[in-house]
């Protein structure tokens, strides 16, 4: 993965959410932390274009995230909010939905549903509907909806709202072994804490691009 | 009335609201625009029934008659009730029931996709069109002065897009019965 | 109809919702009794004038205007296929006038305001045994508040679909829509008696 | 406070989210803790009467919460997800719509709505649109809506989800703090680490009724 951001940032009117930023990213894992507000969620909706810079630019491998057409680069991206993330009332059509979209037969769509139901031990969730689970369960939908397609860079925010000891440490352990890259925003310092690179929003702006030990400390400083 | 039927009739008054903001289409022989917001009365129906789908509809003509520029087009105000369409606009509250009370007992979990989507569609034929015409015709045909004939072969002029109106109603009755049953939490 | 408030002072903020409103439904009657061009014209400066006190920026003044002058333009090319051009301005005229002063009296009336007023208004009727004006009050504050909600939950499904790399039908994209909203519906329900909203005092 | 569960079970259909339970609770700061799905949300929203049992019944200082009239006892609610809380769409007004109708005068509201902002530090949100707010706002204005009627009971479902390190702290004093009892479900185990009664949730059971500790304990066996 190739992320660039070329001055790149976001006002809502007079609101400026993050500053002008210029910033390479590559690399496998990288961590995003900062206080509420401080610009991590619209940092990442930059990266698959969900929202567009109002000054500057930002590419993904190359091609401009503002571009409509360059939109099916391949980023997945896990919603804040598992409920706005579920298109389709049922489990099982909405973990399929990406799929089909995509042209892969019905037996190669059955049994990707079912292997990614599997891996979060979730089988039960396949017939239900989506808006009667609790809110850890929709959070393990959610994952399986996006992880299923195999995207190439995965961008996660706050992927451990909701979850129990047992899905947390699932969560953990799939972010560890992920094929490709991961971009991981938390205020769960535990999950970035082994994170080569992490970087601090404070107030709109970078304030930290370092190792996770010295981030989280300069991240201690600001929230305390 | 339950809380939850309070603000599911108050959403459906806004789904009928937001249908308006796709623009009517005025026909020159009769005095009544062709419009997506009759979509929504069949569709309050036949997901909430018969009473909360009804009372849905009143308050859409209520936020009319405060002067909100709610109907298609941006029309609003009093003055809409005095309208060649009034008849129309009343017909959409026994349309609604109508749809809905048909809906409650002609629709029930244990049927089949294709029945429940067909009936729907019935129900939506019947209340939204049926029931509804019957209303603004009347009205168009004596008050408005258009005369029977006049108003009755006029109308005819809304019945394809109507028709369409109650497959999508009905498709989307039965994805709601699916995905989130309401029909038997009945008012 | 976009029933977002903008937080203010101007006169049409401190003028009483109560005025607003019966302001709002006479106009509406006077708008259709008005056939003199100019007197329309009038009105429509008029309205154009009070919408700019309210405070809100002009580009976002527009653009929340855009989708109801969009409908009234076509409104006016359907009437200038069958009818002379005078005869085709006056509605356009009304509904102009209309549209700006409703949007004037939303972007200045909270929903609260709105609430309180026609529950006020409403309270006579409860002696009909049939209605609450509290409940009144709420339904129609709730529309008000749900409208722009539609809207952004159509945002929401695009976006969903975007996250996973898809592109966006309108073949599924309205049961989802109205699924979802049934939702939001059913969770506001929900925080409306967790926070003994209604049923105080009832 | 003095609720109790006499047999009082919820089923939706043929599952069973919470099984016929028989429990008093009173006294300061009871924790909720438990597996995704294991059935807290549903014991809460037993207590205020969002959902009603399907067999049994409970009680809150003697009234049945299943009925209508009795449901007025001064239960205040948390909900899990934030978007869920907010009734109106701009902040100020969704914390004074909860005193409106308790009949306070203008000026009683004004000076109770600055208050709760206050004691968050988040006056800036007052005027803020609650759609356009990032996750951890919005909790935040969701717990100001809610504590701001003083509620005698406090039910917080996950109220640290989303929330930064400085604000996190700052429900935790306030927790604290509270006047009034209060009911903490979480899967943020320091939150109710001190808590001297802690219940444990699985598959819709009731594991363990114990201090933190051993219910913390019995939790890592099950999660496991
Ligand atoms: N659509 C919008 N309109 C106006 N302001 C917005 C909008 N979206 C976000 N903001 C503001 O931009 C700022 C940054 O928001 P963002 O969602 O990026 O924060 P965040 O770091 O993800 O916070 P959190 O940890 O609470 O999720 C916030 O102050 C937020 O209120
Ligand atoms: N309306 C409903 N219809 C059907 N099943 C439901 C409904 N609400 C909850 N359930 C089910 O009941 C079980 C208990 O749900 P509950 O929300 O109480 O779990 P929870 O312990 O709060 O979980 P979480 O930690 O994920 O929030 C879950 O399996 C859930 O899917
Ligand atoms: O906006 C209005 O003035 C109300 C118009 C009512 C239009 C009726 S509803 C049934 C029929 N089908 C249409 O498309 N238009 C008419
Ligand atoms: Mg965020
Ligand atoms: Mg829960």
């Amino acid at each position: 993965m190739d992320i660039e951001f070329e001055g790149a940032g976001v006002s809502f009117g007079t609101r400026v959410a993050l500053a002008p930023l210029t910033l390479g990213i590559s690399g496998k894992r990288i961590g995003v932390i900062g206080l509420n507000g401080s610009g991590k969620t619209t940092f990442a909706r930059l990266i698959n274009g969900l929202t567009k810079p109002t000054v500057g630019r930002v590419t993904v491998n190359g091609r401009d995230t503002a571009d409509e057409k360059a939109a099916a680069v391949d980023v997945g991206f896990i919603f804040q909010s598992p409920q706005n993330q579920i298109i389709l009332p049922i489990v099982r059509d909405d973990i399929a939905f990406g799929l089909k979209r995509r042209g892969l037969s019905k037996a190669e769509i059955e049994a990707k549903v079912a292997g990614i139901l599997a891996r979060f031990g979730a089988e039960a969730l396949a017939d239900r509907r989506a808006h009667e689970l609790s809110g850890g369960e929709l959070q393990v939908a959610a994952l399986c909806s996006v992880l299923v397609t195999g995207p190439g860079i995965l961008i996660l925010d706050e992927p451990t709202n909701q979850l129990d000891l047992k899905n947390r440490a699932l969560v953990e352990r799939i972010i560890a072994g992920l094929p490709e890259s991961a971009i991981v925003i938390t205020h769960d310092l535990e999950l970035i804490a082994g994170f080569e690179r992490v970087l601090l929003f404070h107030e709109g702006r970078l304030a930290a691009d370092a190792p996770a030990t010295e981030a989280i400390a300069r991240y201690r400083e600001i929230a305390a | 009335m339950s809380t939850r039927d309070l603000v599911l009739t108050a959403l459906f008054a806004a789904i009928i609201v937001a249908l308006g903001l796709l623009p009517p289409i005025s026909l020159g022989f009769i005095p009544v625009p062709i419009t997506a917001q009759s979509l929504g009365v069949m569709m309050a129906g036949v997901v909430l029934g018969a009473r909360r789908g009804a009372i849905a509809v009143l308050i859409v003509l209520l936020l009319v008659a405060i002067g909100l520029p709610v109907l298609s087009g941006g029309r609003g105000g009093l003055a809409i009730f005095a309208s060649p369409t009034a008849g129309f606009l009343v017909g959409w509250i026994f349309g609604a029931f109508v749809t809905g009370y048909l809906s409650e007992r002609l629709v029930n979990h244990g049927q089949s996709g294709l029945v429940q989507t067909v009936s729907f569609f019935l129900t939506a034929m019947i209340g939204g069109i049926v029931v509804l015409y019957a209303f603004g015709i009347t009205y168009l045909a004596t008050v408005a002065g258009l005369g029977f004939t006049k108003a009755f072969v006029g109308s005819m002029a809304f019945i394809p897009g109507d028709v369409i109106k109650a497959l999508v109603a009905a498709l989307l009755g039965r994805a709601v019965m699916v995905g989130y049953p309401l029909l038997p939490a009945r008012a | 109809m976009q029933s977002l408030y903008v937080e203010g002072n101007s006169p049409m903020h401190r003028l009483s919702p109560r005025v607003k409103l019966v302001s709002l439904a006479v106009f509406g009657v006077v708008l259709f009794v008005s056939q003199n061009i100019a007197l329309l014209s009038g009105f429509v400066l008029l309205t154009a004038f009070v919408y700019r006190t309210t405070g809100l920026p002009l580009g976002e003044g527009l653009r929340r205007l855009r989708p109801v002058l969009l409908t009234i333009a076509v409104v006016a090319l359907f009437n200038l296929l069958f009818n002379p051009w005078q005869a085709a301005l006056v509605p356009v005229l009304r509904l102009t006038a209309l549209m700006l002063f409703a949007a004037a009296v939303t972007a200045t009336t909270s929903i609260t305001a709105f609430i309180d007023e026609v529950t006020a208004l409403a309270r006579p009727l409860e002696r009909t045994g049939f209605v609450q004006a509290d409940d009144i009050g709420l339904a129609l504050g709730l529309v008000l508040r749900f409208v722009p909600e539609i809207v952004g939950r159509y945002q929401a499904i695009r976006e969903a679909h975007k996250a996973r790399g898809l592109k966006v039908r309108p073949t599924s994209l309205l049961a989802p829509l109205i699924i979802l909203t049934l939702r939001d519906a059913d969770n506001v329900a929900a925080a409306i008696d967790a926070r003994r909203i209604r049923r105080h005092g009832s």
